[in-house]
Formats: structure tokens, sequence, C-alpha cells
């Protein structure tokens, strides 16, 4: 029994760390498909990932060991946190009460190493990519936050496998439309920390516009590498953290569970996608309304659920 | 309590002595230096039984007479902590010191600086151990004194005397007008002086009484560990003093504040739900305006000062919680506030003396603190800057370093709050969270700039030359850079050091305390774990990296310059600078801070030169206090000078203006010209009306001022009544 | 004509006197009043102890004979030698009138009676007057002090002062030792001495007398 | 012998001065003179136990403190006063005659047990003073030697008056009470209470002119910033302890009478006034010397807060008497040392002491942290004494009033004074006499004196014997609680569980 358990958990963990490349190329094929192109191939990402971890890099004078240092750190970051997640079943690997914070908190080394990499090419565009980074990653940290005391008041735990695992569903009757709050707060949060339209644009190419593309312009071979992915499990450990607020399952079998999840996941890279071909991108003064508006919508959903809970 | 006799008497030993060898002034600082460490060491092996086996030191009273009664030090885990955190700074700074200062031996008066160091380190001991009143007061003032004298060390300079001035009268007007009343109060309701029996006496006293006691404590106290808006002389001293006081005055000397108010709330029976409220309002405001200003900074000391605000502002918010869960009587938040408020109060003095003596190096290197005019110095400097890098990851609250442990159990405790049995407390619990939460991002976003700006990129100023780290200077900085990635990566050993100071300020027994620590010890354990795993991570994908790109036979090429997106020739002057890169975040915040920007745009084809400089004034200073003392003088002068204007009055008054005065004008004049200072009639004439005012309120009440129900204590003599007999 | 009413005629005098002083520009017949209201207390002491039936003792004999040294003789001479080397014999534009100050003298004087009234003395006094003609005399000296603008008046108007404590001080004849009493008397001329002097240095320093003109030192 | 010794030692030396032919033999007669004085006092202390008799003269544990304060002081001040002392246009031996009477006069002030004798004594004092503020001659010399003259002259009349009414107070009874101290607190209860009540007043205001509480200190900065310093310090800590010290006697009276809340309730009024009224003009001004005088003010009034808040404070109070008297007369010896160098009352003028004379610098600072009432100084324990007694009565107006204004007195004086200390050299400053190596003596024995007194107020605030607690607190027991059989030797201003 505990045998099929590690095998079922080595099995996600592998299927986990597969995926991340997978949904970017479903958000790439959805907007091919919404503008009636065939788009890249769906293991494209794979293919990049290899092609890049093959190639020799490329260091400007200027750059210290900080520069090789961001890639690295910022995807040690990622990985760590992503024992902590509860990403395709409702069990993280590790988890102890109090983990929410070191995954947010890891989310943001992360982002730290990333932007100091930038600001170590001495590049003014670099530079102006790490302003807006740090910029609109601090905006969205009051929401996360307030989604997170939403989620913790609800299951009275801080423990993140508990938070959005079988806990939420059964206390998501109490919690009722703070939830649906949640959701769409953890949304723009989402879009945000994953640099998606209509904070950011990934394929645009014009310099001054970009957020998260532009403060990596200098990276290359297995770092830019480490980076693609970097960003792709983001987008993943986000994503899985939004679907269990929005369907809490109930505890049952990983086997019914798992592949809810991927189709779940699926899913919302589809949406994503639906939502880069139906809107433009916000001019960048206008990110921060966004970003308030994600805020409001938590702090509402926590009032909800606090003077909810307070009985 | 020998040690700490022993560590005392070595310090003012070592004052004395670089007071005498004046005239040597390497001397006079080794032997300074010399009698820190070896004080430091005397402490720490006088703290470590408290703090191991939270055993407490019995109350000694010494054979020294003051002149108000013999001096009573007592040794507690509170106590034991603050000494710990003391003890390990200061003697990091005084090594740190002994290479720093060689430089300035021909510039200022080293010597004294050698003494009033000893001074301060020995007031602040003095201070954390006391226990009474009147010794804690002496250590108190002393160490503002010491201090004082320490940033005046550049005294030549003009700023550096407003700053030593500002600093000065802030810390005096908050000890004179709070701390004094609060001991007075203290001392009247228990009856004596001596700390031990306050608590006992405080036991029945109702909560209008306690919450006076507290907010005095919170405003006395508050003003020295730099709450806002109290804060001001924070920013203003700390660039002003030499690197390694700034150190001590942030990383110590902000935390006798916070002793302070600790050690009242050791005594303060269950506050009331709103004192708690207060002080996490204060925490919140502190820790965000204090980080926004920081980030708005262009001096990195001044920058790094702000940072110390918000760090109080979190140790506030871990204080708030302990007293709430107090109030509502819930252990868990006690242990995980408390906790997280003391073991913070370790952390910070270790990153931010690694910070400030990092800074101070780079200042040693360049020769200037002005960011937007370094770049850079990571390859200049590599050791410094990795130390810098390592400071700052921790001051940001980020794994695997020690802030993130204080920060995730200050976290704890405010979540915790969330869903407890109080609306208020729940609500005060997400607000502190969200403010924590902004707190953080907001440090990152402060460190990348500075980290970014001054050590990576290219060197902004034309003729930057920086000289290496001198080797002492680096060796004194790996002591806390080690303690930081130490408390970091075993939390679990650090942690329940810090068990003995909350029991000693929540007043819980061993086996409440136990049942509500163990939890929180076992989460805090699991860290060691990640931080272990995130290293394992950052091994394997750097090994990684570098075997892909060795077998892949590719090429790895240097040397060539950054991709300037196209443009040809890109200069360091390009580069995007501290301004601009906090710019969009001032921006958003404009209505809490009013940044100033003068901006010069460039206009035309051929364009003039053009310019932006922004700069943000502290909101406390320039529209609270400055007005306050302008105004008191203002005030001052006009009763000094008998007239509305504050001008002396004759000169306000034409006296002859074309003979067209009013009649009113005329009568005032006349009126001022006879109250005119100067004259002995009027001085005459102020014994006349002293004379008949007294006269005239003794007649009019037979016993003035003597209010009622307050018995003056004075024996009355046999046959003595109070009664004063008829009138006149 | 009994102790007792020449005791109470004498202090009817003495404040009458004092409206004089308060009265008179010049500066010499000042101090002449001065002089006179001296040489009538001086005399009290004796009367006093006549009244109480003993005969006068050797207390009350040299208190009343240095107060004839002193404040009628010597001091009188000194003052007015002061003022017959200087130019100016005149007191002008004082602070409050001469009418004005004799009606608000009059006012003090009513006043002192009232304060008197309800100031019972413990013991039986000589003349009820003692009280308030003490005070009234020591308001007055005050008020010389305070409105007047020349050196020399305002030296007389302390001297008024003290004769009002002087007055006061007749009840208390055998409170106070001969020695003390003594010594009161000779600190009161070497006092007045010294304001003598000081007159003089301020005489030839600025060339007048005006006290109201030194205001040299003040806040600025 | 003891008790006459006092009195004629400074007057022999004083008469000394008036025949001695040359210039360093009258000074070494005035040295001579202020010090065997003081070895008379040394030699008195054994005798403090000396109960409270009927004699005119007597050593009571009040009066032989304020004496040794006072002796010490004139010690120091001689010293200082070889190095200070230029030819001037006044005589010098009058100059010295004047101080040496002065010291017989406040040793006499001291040592009288009644008070008509304290009165002449006190008047005394004050005449003997009178030439010395004239001794830099001058217009403003003038005015300020005419404002103090004339302002103490009705001020002590005023006293005069008072220690007339509480002798018209004892008139009730069928034996007369001689004015002794003694006699009087012995008879305390059968005396009348409105003469004694009008006698206090009177004396309140009369010896407060003196003491220059305000509002009737207004002479005190106008005679201080004229007279020569080391006169202002003989002044500042010498003669307003006597004037004090009569105040005290008055207040031993009422308080033996049973009058002492209403007594110390105006002592607190006039105090606290005091102090705010430093505060007001200490702000912003920008002469040194008249600050000086207005913490002088200052230090009045916590004094006299001090005795107003009963016993707890009193001893607190005589406390800041002494450390008063060390603080004042440091004070104006480095104010003259200032003077001296930069020829100006100016705070504008006065830049950089710590550079141009690093000693006087020191000292300066370390003297400003004792009139601020900072530890380790004294003036540090006798505020916090009197605050934890305002606490202990519960006077929560008085402690806040008392807290605040001191503060601002804080403020005031550190922003004035600091920047005499630091910063730069004012530029066209020139090398003074003092400055001059041949004139090192001068220096050393001016900032000798004011060393001696710091370091005096800095060991007895940082370690302060038992034999110096007892003496302060039997005079502190004396004055509040006159009638005491026995002296408890242990008091101090906290109260044991």
């Amino acid at each position: 029994m505990i045998l099929v358990r590690v095998i079922a958990a080595i099995l996600e963990g592998v299927l986990v760390l597969a995926l991340p490349p997978m949904l970017m190329s479903i958000v790439v094929k959805t907007k091919a498909w919404f503008a009636g192109r065939t788009g890249p191939p769906w293991f494209q990402p794979y293919y990049d990932l290899h092609k890049l971890l093959n190639k020799g890099a490329v260091y400007s004078r200027t750059t210290t060991w900080v520069f090789r240092a961001g890639p690295i750190v910022n995807l040690a970051a990622l990985l760590t946190a992503a024992t902590l997640v509860p990403v395709l079943s409702s069990h993280s690997v590790f988890g102890f009460a109090g983990d929410v914070i070191l995954v947010a908190y890891l989310f943001a080394l992360g982002r730290l190493f990333i932007v100091l990499a930038a600001l170590d090419t001495g590049s003014s565009f670099e530079g102006m990519g790490a302003s807006r980074e740090v910029t609109f990653g601090t905006m969205s940290e009051p929401a996360l936050f307030l989604s997170l005391i939403v989620l913790a008041s609800a299951t009275k735990s801080l423990q993140l496998s508990e938070m959005i695992g079988p806990q939420l569903f059964a206390a998501r009757g109490a919690v009722g439309p703070a939830l649906l709050l949640v959701v769409g707060a953890l949304l723009i949060v989402l879009l945000t920390e994953t640099c998606r339209v209509p904070v950011d644009d990934p394929a645009t190419h014009l310099e001054l516009t970009m957020i998260h593309e532009v403060m990596v312009l200098d990276h290359s071979g297995p770092d830019f590498a480490y980076i693609t992915y970097g960003a792709a499990l983001k987008f993943l450990l986000l994503g899985s953290i939004l679907l269990h607020v929005a369907f809490p399952h109930p505890a049952q079998s990983p086997w019914i569970d798992v592949p809810l999840r991927v189709i779940e996941l699926a899913g919302l890279a589809a949406v994503v996608g639906v939502i880069e071909c139906s809107m433009a991108r916000l001019r960048l003064n206008r990110v921060p309304l966004l970003l308030a508006g994600a805020t409001v919508l938590a702090a509402l959903a926590a009032v909800l659920a606090l003077t909810g809970s307070v009985t | 309590m020998s040690a700490i006799l022993a560590s005392l008497a070595m310090l003012l030993g070592g004052a004395a002595l670089s007071a005498m060898l004046s005239r040597m002034a390497r001397l006079a600082l080794m032997a300074g230096v010399a009698s820190i460490i070896g004080a430091s060491i005397m402490c720490l092996i006088a703290a470590w039984p408290c703090l191991a086996h939270s055993s407490e030191a019995a109350p000694t009273t010494l054979a020294w007479p003051t002149p108000l009664g013999e001096a009573r030090l007592a040794l507690d885990g509170l106590s034991a902590w603050f000494l710990v955190t003391i003890a390990l700074l200061s003697s990091t700074v005084a090594l740190y010191a002994w290479s720093y200062m060689q430089a300035e031996i021909n510039r200022g008066p080293v010597p004294a600086l050698a003494a009033f160091l000893c001074i301060l380190v020995a007031a602040l001991i003095l201070v954390v151990t006391a226990a009474d009143a009147v010794l804690f007061l002496i250590g108190w003032e002393t160490m503002m004194l010491a201090s004082f004298f320490l940033v005046s060390f550049h005294h030549r300079r003009r700023e550096v005397r407003r700053a030593a001035w500002i600093y000065l009268i802030a810390n005096h007007l908050g000890t004179a007008l709070f701390v004094l009343p609060l001991f007075g109060m203290l001392a009247a309701k228990a009856g004596t002086l001596d700390f031990q029996f306050f608590r006992a006496a405080l036991q029945g006293e109702g909560r209008d009484m306690t919450t006076v006691l507290f907010l005095l404590g919170l405003f006395g106290f508050g003003t020295k560990a730099g709450f806002m808006p109290m804060h001001i002389w924070l920013p203003v001293a700390h660039p002003a003093a030499p690197t390694p006081v700034s150190a001590l005055l942030s990383g110590v000397v902000i935390k006798a504040g916070i002793y302070g108010l600790l050690r009242l709330l050791s005594w303060l029976p269950a506050l009331p739900a709103r004192c708690a409220i207060v002080m996490l309002v204060f925490g919140m405001v502190s820790g965000c305006l204090g980080v926004l200003y920081a980030l708005a900074q262009h001096d990195i000391k001044r920058l790094l000062a702000y940072h110390s605000i918000e760090n109080i502002g979190i140790i506030g918010l871990g204080i708030g919680m302990g007293m709430l869960g107090q109030s509502l009587g819930r252990p868990a938040l006690v242990a995980l506030g408390y906790g997280g408020a003391l073991l913070h109060v370790l952390n910070h003095a270790l990153f931010k003396g690694l910070l400030f003596l990092s800074a101070g190096a780079v200042m040693h290197a360049t020769g200037t603190g002005d960011i937007e005019r370094l770049g850079g110095l990571a390859r200049m400097t590599p050791v410094n800057a990795g130390l810098f890098l390592l400071g700052a990851v921790s001051i940001c609250g980020l794994p695997p370093f020690n802030g993130f442990v204080s920060e995730w159990m200050v976290f704890g405790s405010l979540l915790g709050g969330t869903w407890g049995a109080s609306r208020s407390a729940a609500g005060m619990g997400a607000m502190g969270a969200i403010s924590l939460a902004l707190m953080g991002g907001l440090a990152l976003a402060c460190f990348a700039k500075v980290f970014g700006v001054v050590f990576l990129g290219e060197p902004r100023g034309r003729t930057l030359q920086a000289h290496a780290t001198p080797p002492l200077m680096g060796t004194a900085m790996f002591v806390p850079a080690i303690l930081c990635a130490g408390i970091g990566i075993l939390p679990g050993v650090f942690v329940p050091l810090a068990g003995g100071g909350v029991r000693a300020v929540a007043g819980m027994g061993v086996r409440e305390f136990g049942g509500a620590m163990q939890p929180i010890l076992t989460s805090v354990t699991q860290l060691s774990l990640f931080a272990t795993l995130l290293a394992a991570i950052i091994i394997v994908l750097l090994l990684l990296n570098r075997i892909l790109i060795k077998q892949a036979g590719a090429t790895v090429t240097r040397a060539v310059m950054t991709w300037g997106c196209a443009y040809a020739k890109p200069s360091a002057r390009m580069q995007y600078t501290a301004s601009s890169f906090a710019w969009s975040l001032i921006q958003s915040f404009r209505s809490l801070l009013w940044p100033q920007r003068k901006w010069v745009a460039p206009v035309g084809l051929f364009t003039a030169p053009s310019e932006l400089e922004t700069h943000t004034p502290d909101m406390a200073e320039q529209d609270v206090f400055a007005p306050l003392m302008r105004g008191a003088g203002r005030v001052f002068r006009m009763i000094r000078t008998v007239s509305w204007t504050g001008e002396p009055a004759l000169r306000a008054i034409p006296v002859d203006a074309g003979g067209r005065a009013r009649p009113a004008r005329v009568l005032v004049a006349g009126v001022v010209t006879a109250l005119r200072q100067g004259r002995i009639h009027v001085y005459l004439a102020f014994i006349v009306f002293t004379l008949l005012a007294v006269f005239i309120m003794e007649s009019l009440s037979s016993r003035p001022l003597s209010a009622p129900g307050s018995p003056v204590p004075i024996s009355a003599p046999a046959g003595g009544g109070i009664d004063d007999g008829g009138s006149k | 004509m009994s102790a007792q009413f020449i005791t109470d005629a004498v202090l009817v005098l003495v404040i009458l006197l004092n409206l004089g002083m308060l009265a008179s520009s010049r500066l010499a017949t000042g101090v002449k009043l001065f002089a006179l209201q001296s040489l009538l207390l001086a005399f009290l002491p004796l009367a006093e102890e006549v009244l109480e039936g003993q005969s006068p003792g050797l207390h009350a004999f040299i208190i009343g004979a240095g107060t004839l040294a002193l404040k009628v003789v010597l001091i009188p001479y000194i003052l007015l030698r002061i003022i017959r080397t200087g130019e100016v014999h005149r007191e002008v534009e004082p602070f409050i009138g001469f009418t004005a100050s004799v009606f608000v003298g009059a006012l003090l004087v009513i006043g002192s009676f009232a304060v008197a009234m309800r100031l019972p003395l413990p013991m039986v006094p000589v003349s009820k007057l003692i009280v308030p003609v003490a005070l009234s005399t020591l308001l007055l000296g005050m008020l010389t002090l305070v409105s007047r603008l020349k050196a020399i008046t305002q030296v007389i108007g302390f001297l008024v002062l003290e004769n009002g404590v002087f007055i006061l001080g007749l009840l208390l004849l055998k409170q106070t030792p001969l020695l003390v009493e003594l010594g009161i008397l000779l600190d009161l001329f070497v006092g007045v001495f010294l304001m003598a002097i000081v007159v003089y240095h301020i005489r030839r320093e600025f060339d007048h007398m005006d006290t109201h003109l030194l205001d040299a030192l003040k806040e600025s | 012998m003891t008790l006459f010794l006092l009195v004629a030692v400074p007057l022999v030396f004083g008469a000394l001065c008036l025949v001695l032919p040359t210039s360093p033999l009258r000074m070494a007669a005035l040295v001579a003179g202020a010090w065997a004085h003081l070895a008379v006092v040394i030699r008195s202390w054994p005798s403090v136990e000396t109960p409270l008799r009927d004699d005119f003269l007597g050593l009571d544990p009040l009066g032989h403190l304020f004496l040794t304060l006072i002796s010490a002081l004139f010690a120091a001040t001689s010293v200082y006063f070889v190095g200070y002392h230029r030819k001037r246009l006044i005589s010098q031996r009058v100059f010295q005659a004047c101080i040496l009477a002065l010291l017989s006069a406040l040793s006499l002030l001291c040592i009288s047990q009644h008070l008509g004798l304290l009165w002449v004594a006190l008047e005394s004092a004050s005449l003997a003073v009178t030439p010395l503020i004239y001794f830099r001659l001058g217009p403003r010399a003038l005015e300020a030697t005419w404002k103090f003259l004339l302002m103490n002259s009705v001020g002590v009349a005023l006293a005069l008056l008072g220690i007339f009414c509480v002798a018209i107070a004892t008139t009730c009874q069928r034996n007369p009470v001689a004015l002794t101290i003694a006699d009087l607190v012995r008879n305390a209860a059968q005396l009348d209470r409105t003469w004694l009540r009008v006698g206090f007043l009177l004396g309140l205001v009369g010896f407060g002119t003196k003491m220059g509480l305000a509002p009737l200190h207004s002479w005190k900065p106008d005679a201080y910033g004229e007279a020569p310093p080391p006169v202002a310090a003989l002044m500042a800590g010498g003669m307003t302890l006597g004037a004090f010290a009569g105040l005290l006697r008055m207040f031993q009276v009422c308080a033996a009478a049973g009058l002492s809340a209403f007594a110390g309730s105006w002592l607190i009024v006039f105090g606290l006034i005091s102090i705010g009224t430093a505060a007001v003009f200490i702000v912003g001004n920008n002469d040194y010397r008249r600050i000086l005088a207005y913490t002088s003010v200052e230090h009045m009034g916590v004094l006299v807060v001090g005795v107003g808040l009963g016993s707890a404070g009193s001893y607190a109070s005589m406390l800041h008497a002494m450390h008063n008297m060390l603080n004042k007369g440091a004070m104006f010896f480095l104010a003259g040392f200032i003077w001296r160098i930069y020829e100006s009352n100016e705070i504008r003028a006065v830049r950089g002491t710590l550079i141009r004379s690093p000693l006087a610098g020191v000292l300066l600072l370390a003297a400003l942290c004792a009139t601020c009432g900072l530890p380790p100084f004294g003036m540090f324990f006798s505020e916090l004494g009197i605050v934890l007694a305002a606490a202990q009565t519960g006077r929560w107006w008085v402690l806040g009033i008392f807290v605040l204004t001191l503060a601002v007195v804080f403020v005031g004086v550190m922003t004035a004074l600091l920047p005499m200390v630091f910063g730069d050299l004012p530029e066209n400053s020139s090398v003074s006499e003092a400055e001059l190596p041949s004139h090192r003596w001068r220096r050393w024995t001016m900032l000798g004196a004011a060393t001696a007194l710091l370091a005096l107020g800095f060991g007895l605030g940082a370690y302060q014997p038992h034999a110096v607690r007892d003496a302060l607190a039997r005079a502190a027991d004396s004055v509040c609680r006159p009638q005491a059989e026995f002296v408890t030797l242990a008091r101090t201003a906290e109260v044991q569980p």
C-alpha cells in the first residue's frame, strides 16, 4: 500500500515537473486557434528548452556572479515551493503549519534574484523591466495575502495543503461567496505574477513596453532555459492554487483527483489564452488600478469571511 | 551577575584608558576595542545559563550608593536576550571600528570616540540589567548622552551638528515627558523603586490606569525605538554618525526602547485590547511608512535608517499581537507574537548591523554614500557585495536567512489572530498581515534598488575609485553574516532561547508556555529542512548548468557588451538610476509621501542640459515637529517682547509715523512702552503686583492649591492641625 | 495730652507727610519731608515706653538716637548734597502725575486701613493706627518707587518703604534685641550710602538721573 | 569659638587685603582667607550634631550644610580669581575685601539662628556684592548695579517686614518668645496663624526677590550678565543659597506650626512659575551669560518646588542646592574663560570652543550636561527625586508642569549653548590673552577651578558617600520636621515596601 503511494507520489512529481511547458503550449495553441492559425507544434516549448540547454552562453563584461545566480536561485526557490503546494492531488510532498508564508516568500526570493540579475547587466532597458517587476509584484502582494487570510480563516489552518485541500471543501458552504471573490483576485494575481495579458505581453518585442521579457534580454543558453521553465512552473503553481480554491475537491482517490486537476489546468491555460486573444495589454499606469481592484476583491472577501467566521 | 559587573568594570576601565591615552589615538582605540570585546564575552557568559536553562539570577544589590538609594541589578530571560544582542553586535562593531577608524585618526577625536563607545555599551548593559528605576534611568540617559557624543563625531560639519541636536532633543523630550512620569507613577503605585515589586503592585489596577501607563511607555520608549511619528531623530542621526556608531544605534540603541516597552509590559496586568490595537496601529504605520520613505532615499545610510523604522514596526506588530493574545487569553498568540518580536530584535541587530557595516565599507572604499554616484562595486569588492546581499536577503525576510524566521512568527501570530473569537483581533490581524506583506514587497523593491544600483552594473561616477575592503573589516562583518545564516538555517536551536524572555514579558508559567510553544517549535524546526532543500536544489542546478555547458562543448562567450537593444554606444550614465527605479512605486504612494520632483525637461532639437531630481522630505519632521518648535519659539518671543508679532514691541509700532497713528495704536504703544523690558520701574512693579496677587489669592481661598484628598505626608507636629485659622 | 494721643497724632502726621512727598515735585523738598517724617518716628519708641508706664529704657533710647542720627541727619545730608551738586532739581513727567499719584496714594491709605481691619493683632498695641500706617507708608513708598523717574526720588521711595517697616517694628521693641536693631539700622545706612554713590555715578556717566533711560540691559 | 572664627577669619583677611601693598600679596591674602575659612568649616564638621539652642548663633544641620557649600564655592572662586584678575579701574583692594566680606556675611547668615540677625547678615551680603557688580565699570555695569541694588533693597525690606510679622505672631503669648528658630519651633503651636501666614508670604516675596524666583527675578539676568563671572558664580551659587536659607527658616516655622500645606503650595506655585519663566526666556536667547542667569532662575524654582513637596521632596531639594552650587560655579567660571577668549557675550560670536581650547570645550559640555540634569551629574538625581516626590504625593499637575517646563529648558539651553562648543572657529578670531603661552598659569587656575567643581558634581552624583547623604537628609529633616526628636539617618526619597 505504502509502495503504491510512493509510486503514485513519484509519478505525480514527474507529472508536475513535466507539465509546465505543456500549459504554455496550450496557451499558445489557443491563441493560434482564435487567430485561425495552426500554431507551433504542441511540444515546441520542450524543443526550445532542449535547444537552450545545449547551447553555449554569452555573458556581458558588466555582469558578475549575481547574473548567473539569478536564474538558478529563482528556479530553486520555485522548485522548493513546489514541494509545499498541492499541485495535482490534494497533498503536497511536505507541509507544516505556516508553510503558506514560506511559499509566498520563496516566490519573492525568486523574484529578487531575477531582478538583481537584470540590474547586473547595467542596461537601462533591463533596469526598467526590473523596476516594473518589483512595482507590480509589491502591489499584488496585498491581494495574495488577503486571499490567503480568507482561506486561513475558513479552514483555521496555516498549512497550504489543508487551506486549499479537502478542509476547504468542507468549509466552502460557510465561506460561500467569499471564495468566488478570492478566485477573481487570485486570477488577477496569477496574470500579474506570470506576466500575461493584460499586465504584460510575453509575445511582444517592444522593449519599452515589456516587463518580464525585457528583464531577461541578456540571458542565454541554460540560464535562459531555467528562466523559461521557471516562468512556466510558476504558472503551474499559482494556477493550481487558484483551481484548488475555485473547485475544491473532497477527499478522494488520487486516481480520480489527478486527471481531473490536469484537465482543469488545461482549461485554465485555455482561459488565459482566450483572455490574451480577447483583450489588449493595459497601459502601464493602468496596471496599479487593476491590482487595486484585485486587492479590493480580496478585501471584500476577507471582510465577508472574517465577519462570517466570528460568531 | 559577577560577570556583568566585571564587564561593566572592564568597559569603564576601557573608557578611562582611552580618555587618558588621548595623545596616542591608536592605543586608545585599541584599549576601547579590547575592552568592548572582553566585556561582550563576559556578557555572553553571564547570559548563557539564563537563556539555555531558563534560570534566573537573583537580583543583586550593589554596595554603591547613588544619591537616590542603592543600585540593584537583575538578570532574567528578557534581560539575557537583549544582553546577548548587545554583546554580539557591539563586539562585531568594535572589531570593525578598529579597522574603520584608522582612517579617521587625523580627522577627528578618535580616543573620545573609543571612550564613548565603551560608555555606550556599558550604559546599554546597565539599561537591560537594571532592577530599579534610578539605575535604569541612569543607564538610559547615559546611553542617550554617549550616543549623542558619538553622533557628533564629525562636529565640524553643519549637518552633523544639526543631526546630533535633533537626536538629543527628540530623545530627551521622550524621556523627560513620558518616561520620567511613567516611573514616577509606577513608583508612587508600588511605593518603591524596585522593579520586582511593580508587577504585584499593579495587579489590581483599573483599565484606565494601565492604559495611561502603557501610553506613557509607548511614547517614551517609542521615541527611542523610533516608532512613527516619534522617529524624526532616526533618519538624520544615522547618516551623520560614523559607521560603527550608526550600526550600534540602529542595531542595539533603538532596541533599548523595545526593551523598555517589553519591561513595562511585564509589569502591567492583562491590558485591555485597545492598548494592543494602538500598538498594532503604531506598528503598521511605522512599518509601511518606514519602508516607503526608505524607498525614496538616495543616501545609503539614511535609507538603512528608514529601514530600521520599518523593522521596529514589525517588532511592534509582534508585540501588539502578543498583547492581544494576553488580553484574549490565547497563549499561542502570545508565544508567537512576543517570540517573533524578540527574535526579530536579535535578527534586526544582526542584519542591520551587517548592512550598516557593509555600507560603511562602501563609503570607506569610495568616499560617498550617495547611491546615485555608485555602481559596479561587486567587481571591485566582491566579498563586501556578497555580505551586503546576504544582509539584504535577510532584511527582506526571505528564506533561508534569519529575517524570515522572525517574520514567519509574526505572520503566524497575525494570521492566527484572524480566527479568534474577537472581531477586533481578526480585523487587526488581517490588517497587520497585509501591511507586513506590503512591507515585505517594498523592502524587496528597496533592496533590489540598493544592491542593484550600488554593487551591480557599471560605476556611475566617472572617477569612482574603490579600494578593497580591509581584511579586518571583512572579518568583523562575517560574524553577523554567519549568525544571520545560522539562525535562518537552524531556527530550532535559536527560537527556544527566546522562551525565557517571552515568559518574563507575559508572566506565563513554564507549563502553560511550554504547551503554547510546542507546535511553534515543531514548525520552526521544519524550516531547516527547506533551507537545506533550497540549498541542495541550488547546488544541483548549478552543477547541471556547468555540466551542460561543458558537455555540449559549447562556448561561454565573455567580454561582450550588454545587449543595448541595438544601441551602439551605451554608456554607464545611461543605466537606470535609483530614483527612476523607485519612482513608479513612489508615484503610486504619492498621497502618503508627497515626493518633490524637480524636472527640467529636454526641449527642442539641441537641448540644453536637462535634469531630474527627486526628494522626499520626512512629513513628521517637516510638517509636524519643525512647525511645532518654530511655533513654540514664536510664542515665547511674543511673551518676551510683549507684542503680538514676536518682534520687539517698539520696533513693531512706529513711534512717530507721521503723527497720525490711530488712538488704539497709541494706547497699545503706550502700554507696551510701559511694559518694555529693561526698566527698573517694571521690575519693581513686578514685585508690587506679585505681592498683591499673592495676598488677593490667599485671602480668596484659605487653602489654595492643595488638592483635596491628597494628604501631604509631612508629619504634623503636636498641637498643630492643618487648620490655618480664619481669613484675613 | 496722653502719650496715646501723641502717638496717634504722630502717625497721622506721618501719613500726611507721605502724601506730601507724593505731591512735591522738587527733589529737595522730598528729602526734607522724609527727614521730618523720620524725626517724628525717631521719638515714637520713647513715647511707647512712656505710654506703657515705664521709664524710657536704654533700648528705646538708642533706637531713637540711631534713627535720629541716620535718617534725620546723615542720609538727608548726603542726598541734599547730591541734589545740590547737580543741575536737575525737579521731577518731571513721572509715569503717574502728581495729582493722580496723590489720589492713588489716598486710595492706598484707605485700602491699608481696610486690610488692617482684617488683621487683628494678637496683642494690645500701643496704637491701633500702627498697622494701617505702616502698611500705607509701605505702599506709598512702593508707589514712589514705581512711578518716579529720578534716581533720587526712588531712593526716597525706598526710604519711605523702610520707614513703613520701621513703624511695624515699633510693635516689637521687646522681641528684637538691640544688637539686631542696630544691625538693621547700619545696613540701611550702608545701603543708602551705596545708592547715593551709584546715583552719583549715574549722573556722571549719563549726565542725568532718569532711571527710566537705563534700559540697555534687556531681552533682545 | 568656631562660630566666631567663621565670621572673623574672612573679615581679618579682608582687612589685610585693604592694607597689603602689592597685588600678589593681596591675591595671596584672598586665597588664604577663603581656604582658611574652608579649613575652619571642615574643622567644625564634628560639631554638626549641636542641638538647637536659644542662642543667636549655632550650627544646625541646615546651616551647616549651606555653610559648607558656600565655603567650598568661595575657596574655588579664590583660586579662579588668581587667573582671572586683571588691572581694572576700580581698586582691587576693595574688590577683594568685598569678596571676603561677602563670605563673612554669608557665614553669619548660615550660623545665625535668629531671624533678625539672619536678615542683617543677608542685607550685609547684598551690600557687599554691590561694589563687585560694578567692578567692570561703564554704563552697563552701572545700570546692572542700580537695578540689583534697588530690587534687592526692596526685596530685603519686604523680608524684614515678613520677619516682623512672624514676630508679631509670637506676641499673643504670655511669655515672650525670642525670634530664634529653636524657640519659634518649640512654641509653634501657640503662634498666631494669620500673622504667621502673612509673615511667610511677605518673606516668600522678599527672600524670593533675593533668590530670583520669577516674577521677581528680573534683576538677575542683568546683574549676572554684567558682573564679572566669578562674582556671578558667587551670587548664583552662594548668595542665592543664603536667601534660600532665609526662606527655609520661615518655612521651618510654618511647618512646625502645621502650615506646611499652605506654605508648600505657595512654594510650588512660585517654583513652577520660575521654571516656566526661565524656559520662556532661555529659548532663542543670544547672550550666554543671561541664559546662565535664567538657568539659575530655573534651579531656584526647582529648589522651592522640592521643599514645597514636603519631606519626600526636600531631600531632593537639598541635593539640588548642593549641585546647584557646584554647577553654577563651574558654569560661570567657564563663561568667564570663554569671555576672555572671545571677548563677547553673544553666542553667535562664540564658536568652536572644542577646537580652540579643547579642555574648555570638554568642560563646557560637561557643565551643560550637569545644568540640564543628565546623569551622572547630581541634578539628574535631584530632579528625578522631585518627580518621584510629586508622584508620591499624588500631585500630577505639579509633576506634569515640572517635567514639561524642565524639558523646554533643556531644549532651550542645549539649542543655545551647544553651538558654542561645536563647529569651526569663527572667522577673524584673534588670539586672546588667555591663550598666550606666557599666560598658561591663568588658564590652569581658571580651568582648574571649574574642573574641580565639575569633578565634584560628577563624583557626588555617581557615588554619593553615606556621610554626604546623611548630611543632606538631616538638613532636609530639619526643614520639614523641625520638631522631630531624633534625626533618622536612613531616610531617603524612596519608601521601603
